[in-house]
């Protein structure tokens, strides 16, 4: 991979840690669970949210191999799916303000964002539910005839409903263009995963199921790029599904309000170690790049006019920011998506009727 | 019932549809079976439109009543596909095909086997429009063969209708005669957004005649949200659907003779449900009865007279459903879950003290 | 809503329970959320009787809302059984077990996830009994938190209860109060039969007296089919159930200052639902309403509604439910779906023309 | 095994046999599906009844590895199971015939039927459905100690559904004492299994889960009993759940009335070559035992009052009937219990309301 391939990975990697930090901040106090009540003054960002702060680097990885046209379906942690798809980080935070210009309209909040546009099917608030969607969207490319593959992500505690053994059963059946991506972050909400699952997990059963798999570090997104790519080119090939096991770990609570206390704090601390995006930076850095410019001057480049334009093509070789540069940046594009996500209205209330269904809606017709 | 006339159609034992056709050699009528009316609804939408797809359990070898039949051999394994026994992921690919633009029709073998893909029914197919802010809909129709299946016990005789009337979203019909199976099928697969369609599993074999070729009487027996006034009458409105239109039918033949005049109205649909007929009716008799096959707490014969409650209070109002038992497998037991026109003209006597 | 009497109970952020020790030294009162009434019932239950346990997912950490706090500690593993995210299989063992002879408690972390179980509820939990020719029970309970959970939207904010009243084999119960809570579940769990135990959301960290060791005032309150009648009226009688309750006694408070007397019953359960309670109310003050979260279209309050117009036409009938739409994210659109005071205030108001 | 013990699943498995034999001609004509009408005059066994033949030897193997008070759970084609677990054929009769004699009282039918006196814990209409269930009456017998184990069947179609891979995860996550058995006959309804199925089938998603398997031939009564016991015993011992994969074939079609014309017929010609009952008289008759006695008296035992007692023990090594005797005894007692269950009442319209629950039944209280 070229440094300015990575380079761009670890933008979005960025990009996707600024936007949670943001929501996360956003969501203190709202949602009543795990012991935490909500606050008095509502949080502007409602509902659990479920944060995949350590992760980045899956989503980023694993996207890098899709075509623009490619569809993938998400989990309820799915705000790094949907930026590595490419979908906006803008209307994503006003999807979770619950503003009129948000994916969904407001209609959805976190766990369900989607922008198909870009390919993105959805979120899913039900653990495993994207796992037969992803299945048969599969199924209508491969009867078209189109050369569109799906990329489905599901945690290692989805790998224990049925629907997993379902959807892959049925991909392997009918061949069809499916990289299966078991984001394996060692919990299932406050559960650790180990204890609930038998034998050696998602790559295991998908081989007993005659589904070739690779296992990869889920924190090096350089490994899991590679190895998606090597799937992602079998599927499109025609080859039927793969599985991508990427082991990686959830740096926060499973919602933004849960403390986490049922984990050994050492456990954090060494996984801390293995953040994905510092990762990252080792490897530019070793690769020539340079945590800082030192430069008081900032660069023209941090305009807001053409800030998300560079962010998404990446600088050429010749004019490669600073780590902090790239970062700063980052961070105030994301910031200036939340800005402009808290400036779009809210929804007006007849639209809680719209979208329903045509034949007889929320009103009798 | 054997070979007698009920609600404009015959019940007889299945044969080949049989044809009727002009001089001109166009086919001006045909009679059908449900299960014919319904293979044949299928096919007509596949060959109009090819993102329609069919997928279930064993439906290549024309389906567990036949209504599948000969679809395989015509439009072949990519678009009449046979599925693993995995109800969730059948519910779940449907969803996904519709979500990238198919209009899958899927089968479920039995309303009581949908238990096994309810999450993918009301959390994901009918939720996703809304839920995806209208980025997306779900064209898709969810067969169901539902009712009592003479002997099939307690898991294979569920009418569940009032669950899906209940979760916003759906769309519900339950067709009672060949011709609304074959109007409303080709209506369902039609609609944008997903469609419960119940099919009784006892009338697979009633006959009747479908003037497939009569558009303009097609697209008037397809219309969801309308109901079927099947028999005129003055003193009393029966509302009903799916095979309790046959019931009630005959029942209002029975009361006839005896100077009670029924109407009998088919909703077709129960949501949306012809809301407007059914009040017109009841207001005019000043009686309404609703008659259905599912156990009558909570089913949706509760739904019709509490609209009608509390909109027209000077309407009486009664429901007949079955007691709340799961349905027993031996005739005397089952018999005590099924509704009969007996138990029809029973109630209306009872009523109006006859 | 914040710290102001509601239905006899007091609101208020979380805390320990709060004992009221008499000069004896043995505890006659406590002062308990809804969620330490219900780890505290299941406690009281385990110690009770060695053969009741509980399973679901997180339930080792006290479960999301704090409801199964402390039992892992007391009971052990193998009585508190922390499981896989398998839904189906959670159900199915409780049933298997049940059939063996324990009494499991299974937490299903909210309704909308028991929709992933449905089978497992209702074509083996509920029939087994009857199926079986009474060879066995299935004394179990399913708690299903319900309602809408703020901002939590359309998969997690569902009620359901009209669909477990419609299902035969079902006994079905929603808690309004927490001595409510704590007395229901203990019956629920004593109950030889399956009993969905619907538990609100929102209700978890309401606040209220349960005389734990008046062992008659608990089971009275513990009366499965019997309703509450939070507040004597004369002038319209209002039906509901769950939340609602807070909601209604209010609206009734705000009422009162207007001169209009409403009285309030809370169902408590929906199977078997206090049909008595409800129909005297409702005869001595003419008009009844019934309110509920739900989705109003085919909710149990079209149950009750129609059986009430059946049998007494007299009374003036209306319900107030939720329109059929999915619950929305944003404040603005989950209002629409919101039971609230003022929305009863407005029903009644309407209704009498004030 | 010894001969006797031999003879004794060899009369087990012809009681199964005769059994079906009786239920299928009582059935013909009593349910529309699969193209088949029902007749003007209603069978005296109506609705699905889903037959076993060819498959006897696996259910017959596997229950005697099972000590009295272990349990098991079965499928909708259960029939085989419960007569091997110990039921009686006449109230199994009875059942089926809907009598208030029959296990369930009339209210089950084939697809139902349970006796929990000998541990039968229920046929079970919905695929799969049995496995949770097992897993679950496993989970008691652990937690109060007891030695128990639960044998549970399930067909080759069941292992793609949810529960399948739910319940064996579960099983082994909680180390519970069940045996699975996998029962292959090569169908799921009218679809073959195979082409619905990915990878390697039920023993191998199994050892995914780290569960071991046996695979043997289901129509070798001795094999499926030799790989029971040992699977049996190392669960009896506390050493997790195992799973036996008995593959075998499906005689008739997938109902009683199905005709199953979607088959090459001489598949069906190749698998009765493999009948399980004739494999087992041609092994009985290498150790000995002859086909037919050519003795025109009656053997006195066949009597009715000893029968039952002489089928049930079998008879010492030197009183070995021919084996046509013991088939003739097995289809006359069979005959008989199918007479004393066309005797038995119907049940009371009334018990429908009885058995539904004791909180408000079906009538209002
Ligand atoms: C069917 C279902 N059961 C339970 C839940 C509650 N729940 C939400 S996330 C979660 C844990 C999922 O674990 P995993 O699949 O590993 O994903 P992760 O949260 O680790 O990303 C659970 C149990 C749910 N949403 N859906
Ligand atoms: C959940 C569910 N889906 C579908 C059916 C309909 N059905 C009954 S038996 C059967 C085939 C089962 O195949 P298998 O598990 O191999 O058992 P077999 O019939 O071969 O004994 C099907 C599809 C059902 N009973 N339950
Ligand atoms: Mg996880
Ligand atoms: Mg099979």
């Amino acid at each position: 991979m070229s440094t300015e391939q990575l380079l761009e990975l670890y933008r979005v990697m960025l990009r996707i840690r600024a936007f949670e930090d943001l929501a996360d901040q956003a969501s203190q106090g709202g949602t009543s669970a795990f012991g935490q009540a909500t606050s008095a003054a509502p949080a502007p960002v409602r509902g659990p949210l479920h944060l995949s702060h350590g992760q980045e680097a899956v989503a980023v990885g694993v996207c890098a191999s899709l075509h623009a046209d490619d569809a993938i379906t998400s989990t309820h942690r799915g705000h790094g799916h949907c930026i590595a798809k490419g979908a906006d980080p803008w209307r994503m935070f006003a999807e979770l303000l619950g503003r009129a210009d948000g994916y969904n309209a407001g209609k959805g909040g976190s766990m369900h964002i989607a922008d198909f546009s870009v390919g993105m099917l959805g979120s899913n608030g039900v653990v495993a539910a994207g796992i037969p969607i992803a299945v048969g969207a599969a199924q209508a490319f491969k009867l078209r005839g189109e050369s569109r593959i799906v990329a489905c992500f599901f945690g290692d505690g989805a790998i224990n409903r049925g629907p997993f053994l379902e959807g892959l059963n049925w991909a392997q059946v009918f061949q069809l263009p499916v990289l299966f991506v078991c984001e394996d972050n060692r919990y299932s909400a406050t559960t650790r995963s180990a204890d609930m699952t038998a034998g050696e997990g998602a790559a295991a059963r998908a081989r007993a199921l005659g589904i070739a798999t690779q296992v990869c570090d889920g924190n090096d997104v350089i490994a899991v790029a590679r190895a998606a790519a090597e799937l992602a080119s079998q599927v499109r090939a025609g080859g039927g599904p793969r599985l991508l096991h990427a082991i990686t770990y959830r740096f926060k609570g499973h919602v933004s309000v849960d403390p986490a206390s049922y984990r050994d704090p050492r456990e954090l601390d060494r996984a801390l170690e293995h953040d994905p995006i510092e990762l990252t930076e080792r490897v530019l850095m070793e690769r020539g790049c340079v945590a800082s410019a030192h430069a008081s001057k900032p660069d023209s480049r941090i305009g807001s006019e053409s800030a998300a334009r560079a962010a998404a093509t990446g600088p050429g070789p010749s004019e490669i920011a600073s780590l902090d540069e790239i970062k700063r940046h980052v961070r105030e594009q994301i910031e200036h998506a939340m800005q402009r996500a808290l400036a779009s209205p809210w929804p007006d209330a007849a639209a809680a009727f719209e979208d329903v269904q045509d034949s007889g809606g929320g009103v009798w017709r | 019932m054997s070979d007698r006339t009920v609600g404009g159609v015959v019940r007889s034992a299945p044969a080949a549809g049989n044809a009727t056709s002009g001089a001109t050699g166009v086919e001006q009528s045909v009679d059908l079976s449900c299960a014919e009316a319904a293979a044949r609804a299928l096919a007509d939408a596949m060959r109009a439109d090819p993102s329609v797809v069919t997928l279930g359990e064993d439906i290549g070898r024309g389906g567990v009543f036949a209504q599948y039949r000969g679809l395989l051999a015509e439009f072949g394994a990519q678009r009449v596909i046979d599925t693993p026994i995995s109800e969730s992921t059948i519910m779940g690919a449907a969803v996904g095909m519709a979500l990238a633009g198919l209009r899958p029709v899927v089968e479920l073998r039995v309303v009581d086997f949908a238990l096994c893909a309810m999450d993918e029914i009301v959390n994901q197919a009918a939720k996703a429009r809304f839920m995806l802010g209208g980025q997306a809909r779900v064209p898709l129709v969810i067969r169901l063969p539902g009712g009592i299946w003479s002997g099939a016990a307690a898991q294979h005789s569920q009418s569940l209708e009032s669950w899906f009337a209940h979760i916003p979203g759906l769309t519900v019909v339950m067709p009672a005669t060949p011709l609304a199976h074959y109007a409303l099928l080709r209506t369902a697969i039609e609609s944008a957004d997903p469609v419960v369609f119940i099919e009784h599993k006892e009338l697979w074999t009633l006959r009747g005649p479908v003037p497939l070729h009569d558009h303009s009487a097609i697209a008037h027996a397809g219309r969801i949200g309308v109901a079927h006034t099947a028999r005129s009458g003055s003193d009393l409105t029966v509302c009903t659907w799916s095979r309790g239109l046959q019931h009630c039918v005959l029942a209002a033949e029975q009361l006839e003779g005896r100077g009670v005049s029924v109407e009998v109205i088919d909703l077709q649909s129960l949501w949306p449900w012809d809301k407007q007929a059914v009040i017109e009716s009841a207001q005019r008799t000043g009686r309404l009865l609703v008659v259905h096959e599912a156990v009558q707490v909570a089913g949706f014969g509760a739904e019709v007279v509490a609209t009608v409650a509390e909109a027209h209070p000077e309407v009486k109002l009664r429901r007949l459903g079955a007691p709340r038992i799961p349905v027993g497998y031996s005739p005397p037991l089952e018999a005590v879950s099924m509704l009969t026109a007996d138990r029809v003209v029973s109630a209306i006597e009872q009523w109006l003290g006859l």
